[in-house]
């Protein structure tokens, strides 16, 4: 039976307040998140309806010059000079006077993620778990959001579809563990998608992803598709070969290759497509397969509900795919959260952190901190669920 | 006889045996509304269903490849596409002794079946007496099944055959 | 090869509580070669100890260096916070 | 599920095939029917029991590009159809009978196979059979039964057939004629292809041990070893050349995996 | 309250120390010399617009607070020490260079770019990182 009012909340409290500190890639963030001590918690798996309210959710990203990615070491070095900063801001906005008093736990990304900036976001957890006498719990990123997607949407038992620029993962509930179900065999979707930005030498801003969508959206010959390579290995997939052949294409178009016939017409030598066919191919095929993976997860498992979570999981034409993948299963439905959520961030480390601490598994040494740049999501037992 | 699927077109199949006039047959073949088969290349009642059966596939989405279904009934049964080969695989010859006799009247008319155009004994149309006088090295040969391959029975040479069947072409 | 490039380095806190609060802070991280490098790190008074050995002096330096920073983190959290 | 699809399966099949479905799976919805499309006299056996038949039926998918989902529908029902046909001639390789396929509408009719398991354990799939069996997670005939389905792996992969989305579900088992150990047939062939690449093979495994781990967990470690034990045994009877083949195929399932754990890098 | 200080030993030097000059800037500030971002993103024309927070002033002395000097001058020993053995290092190389092989010199690069990027040590994780790069 799981009761997840097992640990009590800290002086005489009503409610539980939990810190979220986030920066296992270029994302550094911090929330402070608020659980109402409920009776109806005591016996049964609520975990998906904790009425969380977010009193902050600050985040600061770290940018690096147009077409560049973002060194560990660089990245590290903007989390160090930062986390104080956003840390006092959130704990400001979230009007938490005392910390000593008025927080009951700190919860921190002990991973996956790159290791120097993992670390420098759990130096700063530590300091502040010692200094105010408050436990910590070590949250897997993973697990992070999966938690935050089910607050949010109350899904209860949703196969979960994460998809981020380091992560493509079909995940379902099975005894106590999140199981990954499907994931890709080489690159994740998001750092697709990215990479294929900079052969275009599209903006970065706001994300590379975002502006692919935007122009897949422009594509003025949806009914005419360009031919990509379609990878679905059981409920795993494989985007490594895509990318090298879209790749091509786009060169092959840039540079004017007019020996290849599928972009430049034969006749006339004018180019077939565009750019803008490009992004609407590689994102319809992409996704289609994203979400036969998904489908696939589903009758597996026999579930009903899909929560999508991570960076891409904001993208509008994922969204309605799998949308409408579900109306066509029994009672089907999709959640997805927007960006304030889908986007790496404090409020879900917390949230999965407070789950973890409210069943009274939290750290007991400051051995079991240390960062680990893998952390595979079935790997932690999660001890709120039935 | 009818198939579940396609309810109007009714099908007649006579086996005969001991034919005296494959010869006299054959010289009118076109004119006559028939298929005809030789027995011998025919090991199970499934293996020809299964033929007619990818005929009227064929015919309800407009992809017949001959002039009429009785012609396709035999290019059906050919494990490749080449039409004259099916001819004269599973066609008759003048020496033909056994022999199968189809009609598919789509028109859903009477029969017209003239039985009288084959001089020779009417079996029933069943297992078996297609297996008395199969060939069955003939129909491996055809089939272009790898020797290596061992039946057990004839039942799993049939099944080897509607495999061959199903699948032509695609 | 021996650890034969050494550094100590002493961080003054305000107390003890401090400084004893930094070592624990930095004590759990393992050491990524522990055959080319070492450190150890103790309280003296308000003052945290931390000494390093190692192989050679590039590794000394980025383990040192890595080591302020997060000292530097620490300093800071406690300043601020 | 939705109604839609029932009915047009229903209108396409003519109400001379009544259909009862019985599962939607990720790109097929499966149907039973005890009607033959061809041979009447195939539809009650020797001990007079109606005979059922599987009819398995790609729907569009609305979801897809209609280019993508023509292209795919028409490439899984040929391939599964053709696979059906070349796997049979595999000795000791058992799949399911192929008894039509109307590829221009993405239907394949097939033998049906498997049975209800008793205490309401469902349909006999390995990953039903597995969970039956959970009381007694390693009795002897389990050990058996996951041993022969390594050996099926093993001989379609000697051949240089690849599954391509080999689960416990897309296993089926059947009874012996004894009635006490269990006969597996592979089924689902979709995503199968010919292949002789070690990949594809390596792959195959990971997707089915991983399969195993994710809905057998507590006894995975063990029930991915018997499975290796009979996929080796096929390999191994091949002599020195089999051994190194199956030594390929092996590593390279050791690399896919290690790749797989390795995703977990950046959140 | 005292100020921190370093003291270096090797094989071939007699003691180094370091200790807080107090009249010199680099013990003021916050924002080190040698902590700045790495020559790879500033090539590509970054901006550094994550500097260390400023230190933390009291509001009745108008001084900076105990910790926060400490912060500045640690920051300075810190520079100190970089660029003691950033020069030591350079001249090992060419030391180096004559006398050994250069595989030895690279397995010992990368294991430095390891431990500046954090690794746990683990090294097949190599092809991810030029991953992470190329984000």
């Amino acid at each position: 039976m799981v009761n997840l009012n097992t640990v009590e909340p800290r002086n005489g409290r009503d409610y539980y307040i939990a810190l979220g500190l986030e920066g296992s890639a270029n994302k550094l963030g911090v929330g402070v998140i608020k659980h109402p001590r409920l009776a109806s918690m005591s016996g049964g798996d609520n975990s998906h309806n904790c009425e969380v309210e977010i009193l902050s959710n600050i985040r600061d990203t770290y940018v690096t010059p147009p077409g560049e990615g973002f060194l560990p070491r660089d990245t590290a070095r903007h989390h160090r000079n930062w986390v104080i900063r956003i840390i006092k801001q959130a704990l400001e906005k979230a009007q938490i006077m005392d910390p000593r008093l008025d927080i009951d736990v700190i919860c921190f990304t002990r991973g996956p993620g790159m290791g120097a900036p993992l670390h420098s976001v759990a130096i700063a957890a530590r300091t502040c778990s010692l200094m105010w006498e408050v436990p910590l719990v070590g949250v897997n990123h993973c697990v992070g959001h999966i938690e935050m997607g089910r607050e949010i949407t109350k899904a209860k038992n949703p196969v979960v579809l994460y998809v981020s620029g380091g992560n493509t993962q079909v995940i379902a509930y099975s005894e106590n563990r999140y199981r990954i179900f499907g994931e890709t065999l080489d690159v994740a979707i998001g750092n697709c998608l990215d990479r294929f930005a900079r052969t275009l030498k599209i903006p970065n801003a706001p994300s590379p992803g975002y502006n692919i969508e935007q122009l897949a959206k422009n594509c003025k010959n949806k009914d005419k598709l360009i031919e990509l390579p379609y990878t679905v290995k059981g409920m795993d997939l494989s985007m490594s070969g895509i990318l090298a052949y879209i790749d091509s294409l786009a060169k092959d178009l840039f540079r004017g290759n007019k020996k290849n016939k599928l972009i430049f017409d034969r006749e006339t030598g004018e180019p077939k497509i565009t750019v803008e066919d490009l992004c609407y191919s590689l994102q319809e095929n992409l996704f289609a397969m994203l979400v036969e993976i998904t489908e696939r997860a589903m009758a597996h498992v026999n579930a009903s509900q899909v929560l999508i979570v991570g960076g891409v999981g904001s993208n509008t034409r994922l969204q309605e795919m799998m949308g409408q993948m579900c109306k066509d299963r029994a009672n089907g439905r999709v959640h997805a959260t927007d960006e304030r959520f889908c986007i790496d961030n404090g409020v879900m480390i917390a949230q999965a952190g407070l789950l973890q601490y409210r069943m009274g598994d939290y750290v007991k040494d400051l051995s079991e901190t240390v960062v680990t740049q893998k952390f595979r999501t079935d790997e932690v037992y999660v001890s709120w669920r039935e | 006889m009818q198939l579940p699927q396609f309810p109007g077109v009714n099908i007649e199949i006579l086996l005969f045996q001991d034919v005296s006039n494959a010869n006299d047959i054959r010289s009118k073949i076109a004119e006559l509304p028939y298929a005809f088969i030789d027995a011998r290349t025919i090991c199970s009642v499934e293996q020809l269903m299964s033929a007619i059966y990818r005929v009227m596939i064929e015919s309800k989405y407009n992809r017949l490849r001959t002039k009429s279904l009785h012609s396709e009934v035999l290019l059906a049964l050919s494990p490749t596409s080449n039409i004259g080969e099916a001819f004269k695989k599973f066609g008759i010859s003048d020496d033909t002794k056994n022999l199968i006799m189809i009609e598919i009247n789509q028109d859903n008319d009477n029969s017209s079946l003239d039985k009288t155009v084959v001089n020779g004994e009417i079996v029933d149309f069943n297992d078996d007496n297609l297996q008395k006088n199969s060939d069955v090295n003939a129909i491996r040969k055809i089939y272009k099944i790898d020797q290596s391959v061992e039946f057990e029975n004839i039942s799993e040479l049939s099944r080897a055959t509607v495999n061959a069947i199903q699948l032509r072409g695609i | 090869m021996s650890l034969s490039h050494t550094l100590t380095l002493n961080v003054p806190f305000e107390n003890s509580n401090q400084a004893n609060i930094a070592m624990k802070v930095l004590q759990p991280d393992p050491i990524l070669k522990p055959q080319d490098f070492e450190v150890t790190y103790t309280t003296e008074g308000n003052d945290l100890v931390a000494s390093f050995a190692s192989i050679d002096d590039r590794v000394l330096r980025v383990g040192v260096s890595n080591v302020i920073d997060s000292i530097k983190t620490i300093i800071e959290t406690m300043d601020e916070l | 599920m939705s109604q839609e699809i029932v009915d047009a399966v229903s209108q396409y099949l003519t109400p001379n095939v009544p259909i009862k479905l019985i599962s939607q799976g990720a790109e097929a919805v499966v149907f039973t029917t005890p009607v033959h499309p061809y041979c009447p006299s195939n539809e009650i056996t020797k001990d007079s029991k109606p005979v059922q038949y599987i009819i398995k039926y790609r729907s569009p998918k609305k979801y897809r590009h209609p280019v993508i989902d023509k292209q795919l529908t028409k490439h899984r029902t040929l391939s599964e159809s053709r696979l059906l046909g070349k796997l049979y001639l595999i000795e000791g390789l058992h799949v399911p009978k192929l008894i039509a396929t109307d590829a221009y509408n993405g239907y394949i009719w097939q033998e049906f196979l498997g049975e209800d398991l008793p205490n309401d354990c469902g349909f006999s799939n390995l990953k039903n059979y597995l969970w039956m069996n959970a009381k007694d997670p390693y009795n002897d005939v389990v050990k058996d039964t996951l041993f022969k389905v390594g050996e099926q792996i093993g001989l379609l992969h000697i051949n240089d057939y690849c599954h391509g989305d080999l689960t416990s579900s897309n296993i089926v088992l059947v009874r012996d004629t004894n009635g006490t150990n269990w006969i597996p047939y592979l089924i689902d062939f979709g995503l199968g292809s010919q292949s002789n690449m070690v990949e594809d093979k390596g792959v195959d495994l990971y997707v089915l041990e991983r399969a195993i781990i994710s809905t057998h967990s507590s006894f995975s470690d063990k029930y991915n070893d018997w499975l290796i034990e009979g996929f080796s045994s096929v390999y191994k009877k091949q002599g020195k050349g089999g051994v190194q083949k199956l030594n390929e195929v092996l590593k390279r399932f050791a690399d896919v995996r290690m790749r797989g754990r390795k995703r977990s890098m950046i959140g | 309250m005292k100020s921190p200080s370093a003291l270096y030993n090797s094989p071939d030097i007699t003691e180094k120390s370091f200790s807080v000059k107090e009249s010199e800037s680099r013990y003021r500030t916050t924002n080190g010399k040698t902590t700045g971002p790495s020559t790879y993103v500033l090539n590509a024309g970054q901006v550094d617009i994550d500097k260390p927070s400023d230190p933390k002033i009291d509001h009745v002395t108008q001084q900076p607070t105990a910790l926060s000097k400490l912060r500045m001058e640690l920051t300075g020993i810190q520079d100190d020490i970089n660029e003691f053995l950033t020069e030591r290092m350079e001249v090992a190389k060419n030391k180096k260079l004559k006398t050994q092989n250069s595989l030895e010199e690279k397995r010992i690069e990368n294991e430095i770019n390891e431990l500046l990027d954090g690794g746990d040590g683990d090294n097949d994780d190599e092809e991810e990182k030029k991953e992470a790069h190329a984000k």
